[in-house]
């Protein structure tokens, strides 16, 4: 394994931990909103990393910028989404916990 | 290659499993899904198996099938849909009736 | 290495396990709204088996089609069926009585076993028709095995399949069209996010059809982004125009089926086979069929979402 | 001329022509009654030239894309496709000529494309030579039969199209996995290179299983029946015609097909199961239709009574394989012709008194004789009187369950026959009546009753013209059959 390997399984490790707090902050959390919060901005971060891992990794400038496409795109989409599904959370008249 | 047997075998376990909700779940859309998990499973076990080839490319033509196949699963599924809503339009209930206790 | 090999099981296991899992709680979670949402996962996890049995083409059928576009359609008519039925019939009402399930259970666990022999007895090692699709591959006009199998070798059966999706239009229009759907006031985020988004697909969908030849993509492929696309465009408040839904629609939902018989009939005429292309000739041939045919597909997808009857006295 | 006749290529134009009219019909709504009467016209005529083709040139075979199989899908027809598609464009053309006259507006748009499709989807399938293939062609046919089913959009249509739906797609996938499990066994979908390779194991054993179920729910075998009488009663007259006259005969024909080239070497017990349950239909639908009040219910379960006389077939087929198939297709083809016949008829009786309570037919026979002549004509081939197609079918099955010793399935088929005559004599006898409260004739178009009488003639000339189409079937039907109807008749 070289430096580049190293340093790509470092990141990936890091990535997959952002995820996994992500996901017990799904299931742990109280409601739809710290719930949404603790999915976006810990995956989004879980991603950029595993993204930057494999950056590293990429045979060709080309390659590389299609995963920072990638990684735009889910920012992207994930914070549209979010917004609505709180939106729609708020219409339905679900309450903010305190 | 005992992945792809592996895969196979989930693959005949979401057919049953599908079979099972599809005859014993008296709500319509329910049996729509359970007919989608169905074809999931048989498109598994055809592709799964596929990958008998060794270390070689897996054999492309139940890879062509199954995406045949996915494209009839949503055809299918779209009608299906609009038949429920049709006939729960008239009853006021998603089932069809007779074939069910109350 | 060992570990490789270890980890790789771990993940198959734990996959195969999910999949299992999610298909057993999509069938039988009391609310069907987390049923349906449990099956948009189990759609994705799908995915994830395909690319881990080598099918990067199925995996992006699925993704596209299976997860996505059913997904959709499920929940455009669950919110339907909201308006139309009353709440109170229990989503788990069982069909038949306990003896009857009981008897099922057995009858299914017999066959459970039997099928999984069959399965296991499976000789270990076969190519089944790869080296029949890799000999011909050259002469096909595509180098992606699974766009070759699709657009030549079996293109008939693609043929049909263009007519399976028209007629689920044809179906769905004879009943009178759906009702409409709840509708939702519009929300400035998702108008923007859709006019950002729309391009991205429409180019998603031109690579996708582009590389389809010689990597996994392809007219299916391309045709469900495409056509999700459109169900983005329905979702943000758009409707096709009274004079855009009459003949230039049918027209989009049946040019695929056109392109294939009149190839099927120029072939018959100077080559006759149908649908047997001449090689110099094959691969702007397939171009052609998967371009009109994405077109037909992702438009097809899209009414299929919106589900209304283009006949304005059907509107009831 | 003469050159192009002879040299086309009918096989595929069979295909191609119904899904261009279909096309058709569907881009100009304004044309499609007209399109559609001219393409299925079109259709005889190209069943016509292929007929031809294969009795001068022998069995027809197509390698579509020019691969051949394994690799590409190949087109064939034999004697018994053949026959298949003649009984397919022939009642067709019948029901069609009905259908003229039958929809308002307001359905024909739908009808006549969707009619085309699953006429293109019936040929397609009985021209398949590739068990994939056969897969879709069973699904077009399946989703083009349940549009047709519900385009009343009233309640009972909508509900058992839903649930005919249902079934088709189970019935499908059981045999799509049958499908998957033999082509991983043996590497191929071409049903002539599986029979070359094909070998009893367990896969083979499951795949039969899973495609003979599957297909079993989808020709509405007893017990797996429940979804047909709704789906037929409920459906438009002249769609009722085409679900019990073709669409149950297609999966039928499937699983005809791959026993006589697949499975019959090794699966005898499956065979006898198949058989049983056939008489079990017999039984329980002719008893089912003695017990209805209405005709389009009585028509629906005596298809399942008749459908269980084709699956008598397997249990004696065993000696003489070929030979049975041919019987089977023979009676599918005058069930073809009756059960049409009779389904148009009650759609005409339903036309003429806005009901099809049985009970208050209220003097047809004076006032709709040329219907009522159809049901009755169409009876006789049901209850299997000579000079019938259904007679001759039923007897060359009985002297073939007679030669061995298949007492059982001889006196089921006599019952059979009996619970018959029951249930046609019971809605004769109501024709002659006058209903407690009588009422108006409405009119009823002569195109309608023609087609119905001419189907119904067609059911009685088959059993008149027997010999020659055993030897189109099958040249041993021929030998076989000619004695046993001469015996009958100089009897």
């Amino acid at each position: 394994m070289t430096l580049t390997d190293y340093a790509t399984a470092c990141l990936l490790i890091l990535g997959g931990i952002f995820f996994l707090a992500g996901t017990v902050g799904l299931l742990r959390f109280p409601d739809v909103y710290t719930r949404l919060h603790a999915l976006t901005k810990a995956d989004n971060v879980g991603l950029g990393f595993i993204m930057a891992g494999l950056v590293l990794q990429a045979e060709s400038w080309l390659a590389a910028g299609k995963l920072l496409l990638i990684w735009l795109l889910v920012l992207f989409a994930s914070a549209s989404v979010s917004y609505l599904i709180a939106r729609r959370a708020l219409n339905k008249g679900i309450r903010i916990w305190m | 290659m005992s992945h792809a047997f592996a895969y196979a075998l989930v693959g005949a376990g979401l057919f049953l499993l599908g079979l099972y909700a599809l005859v014993a779940y008296a709500h319509l859309l329910r049996k729509i899904l359970a007919l989608n998990i169905m074809g999931s499973g048989v498109f598994l076990v055809l592709v799964a198996l596929a990958k008998r080839t060794g270390d070689a490319e897996p054999d492309p033509v139940p890879h062509a099938m199954v995406i045949t196949g996915i494209v009839v699963a949503v055809s299918a599924t779209a009608l299906a849909l609009a038949l429920m809503l049709k006939v729960s339009g008239k009853t006021g209930q998603a089932v069809l009736p007779g074939r069910h206790q109350d | 290495m060992d570990v490789i090999v270890v980890l790789e099981w771990a993940f198959d296991a734990v996959l195969g396990l999910g999949l299992l899992w999610l298909a057993w709680r999509t069938l039988n979670s009391p609310d069907l709204f987390k049923a349906i949402v449990l099956f948009i996962s189990f759609g994705l996890l799908m995915a994830l088996a395909w690319v881990r049995l080598n099918a990067p083409d199925i995996a992006l059928a699925e993704a596209a089609i299976g997860a996505g576009l059913t997904g959709a359609l499920l929940l455009a008519a669950l919110a339907r069926l909201r308006t139309t039925t009353d709440n109170t019939m229990p989503a788990q009402l069982p069909a038949g009585s306990w003896f009857q399930r009981g008897l099922l259970i057995v009858l299914l666990s017999g066959s459970a076993a039997g099928l999984g022999y069959a399965v296991w007895i499976l000789p270990s090692h076969t190519s089944g028709l790869s080296m029949a699709v890799t000999a011909n591959l050259d002469v096909s006009g595509a180098r992606n095995p699974v766009t070759a199998v699709l657009l030549n070798f079996r293109g008939y059966d693609t043929m049909l399949e263009m007519i399976v999706l028209l007629l689920a239009v044809l179906g769905i229009w004879s009943l009178g069209g759906l009702p409409p759907r709840p509708e939702r006031p519009a929300v400035a985020v998702l108008d923007t996010f859709s006019r950002f988004l729309i391009p991205v697909f429409i180019l998603a969908a031109a690579y996708l059809l582009w590389v389809g030849a010689d990597a996994p993509g392809g007219a299916f492929q391309a045709g469900s982004v495409l056509g999700a696309a459109g169900v983005l465009l329905l979702l943000s408040g758009w409707r096709p125009g009274v004079r855009l839904m009459q003949w230039p629609l049918r027209l989009a939902l049946t040019i695929g089926a056109i392109t294939f018989i009149i190839l099927g009939v120029l072939t018959l005429l100077y080559e006759q086979q149908l649908l047997a292309y001449p090689v110099a000739q094959a691969g702007r041939m397939i171009i052609l069929l998967e371009s009109l045919a994405t077109v037909s597909i992702a438009v097809t997808l899209a009414i299929l979402f919106l589900g209304e009857s283009p006949d304005p006295e059907e509107k009831k | 001329m003469e050159a192009i006749l002879a040299n086309a290529d009918w096989g595929v134009i069979v295909i191609l022509l119904p899904l261009t009219g279909g096309i058709v019909c569907f881009l100009w709504p304004a044309v499609s009654k007209t399109a559609g009467l001219i393409t299925v016209a079109a259709v005889v005529l190209a069943v016509a030239g292929l007929g031809r083709q294969i009795m001068e040139h022998g069995a027809y075979r197509h390698t579509v894309g020019g691969w051949g199989a394994p690799l590409g899908i190949d087109l064939f027809a034999d004697g018994l496709s053949l026959f298949m598609l003649i009984m397919t464009a022939l009642v067709g053309l019948g029901i069609s000529c009905y259908a003229k006259s039958y929809f308002n507006p307001r359905d024909a748009v739908w009808f006549w494309p969707v009619w085309l499709f699953l006429l293109a989807a019936l040929n397609a399938l009985f021209l398949a030579a590739d068990i994939f293939n056969l897969y879709v062609t069973l699904e077009l046919t399946g989703l083009a039969a349940v549009t047709l089913t519900a385009l009343t959009g009233r309640i009972d249509a909508l509900s058992s199209a839903m649930r005919y739906l249902l079934a088709m797609l189970a019935g499908s996938l059981a045999y799509l996995l049958g499908v998957a499990l033999l082509y991983h066994d043996s590497g191929s979908v071409d049903i002539a290179t599986l029979a070359q390779r094909i070998e009893p194991n367990a896969t083979v054993w499951a795949a039969l299983g899973l495609m003979s179920a599957g297909l079993a729910l989808k020709t509405a075998l007893f017990p797996l029946s429940f979804w047909l009488p709704p789906a037929h009663a409920s459906a438009p007259a002249p769609v009722s015609a085409l679900l019990s006259a073709l669409v149950v005969k297609a999966s039928f024909y499937i699983l005809l097909r791959l026993w006589l080239e697949l499975f019959a070497d090794f699966a005898e017990g499956v065979s006898t199961l198949l058989g049983l349950l056939g008489a079990a239909a017999i039984l329980w639908g002719s008893l089912q239709a003695l017990r209805q009040t209405r005709i389009k219910l009585l028509v629906a379960y005596s298809t399942v009574a008749q459908i269980g006389y084709l699956f008598l077939v397997y249990p004696l087929a065993s000696a003489s394989s070929g030979l049975a198939a041919g019987i089977a297709a023979y009676l599918a083809f005058s069930h073809a012709l009756a059960k049409s016949a009779m389904f148009l008829a009650a759609g005409n009786l339903m036309r003429f008194g806005g009901h099809d309570r049985i009970a208050d037919l209220d003097r047809a026979v004076q006032r709709l004789p040329l219907t009522v002549s159809a049901f009755a004509l169409a009876g006789v081939s049901i209850m299997g009187l000579p000079p019938s197609g259904g007679f001759t079918g039923k007897w060359l099955l009985l002297d073939a369950a007679m030669s061995q010793g298949r007492w059982d399935l001889a006196a089921v088929m006599i019952i059979g026959g009996l619970l018959a005559a029951g249930y046609i004599f019971k809605v004769l006898g109501y024709a002659f009546m006058q209903a407690k409260e009588p009422h108006d004739a409405r009119a009823v178009p002569a195109g309608m009753e023609w087609a119905a009488l001419l189907l119904a003639v067609g059911s009685i000339l088959l059993g008149l013209m027997a010999s020659e189409i055993f030897a189109l079937i099958h040249p041993d039907l021929v030998a076989n059959a000619g004695g046993a109807v001469e015996r009958v008749w100089t009897a």
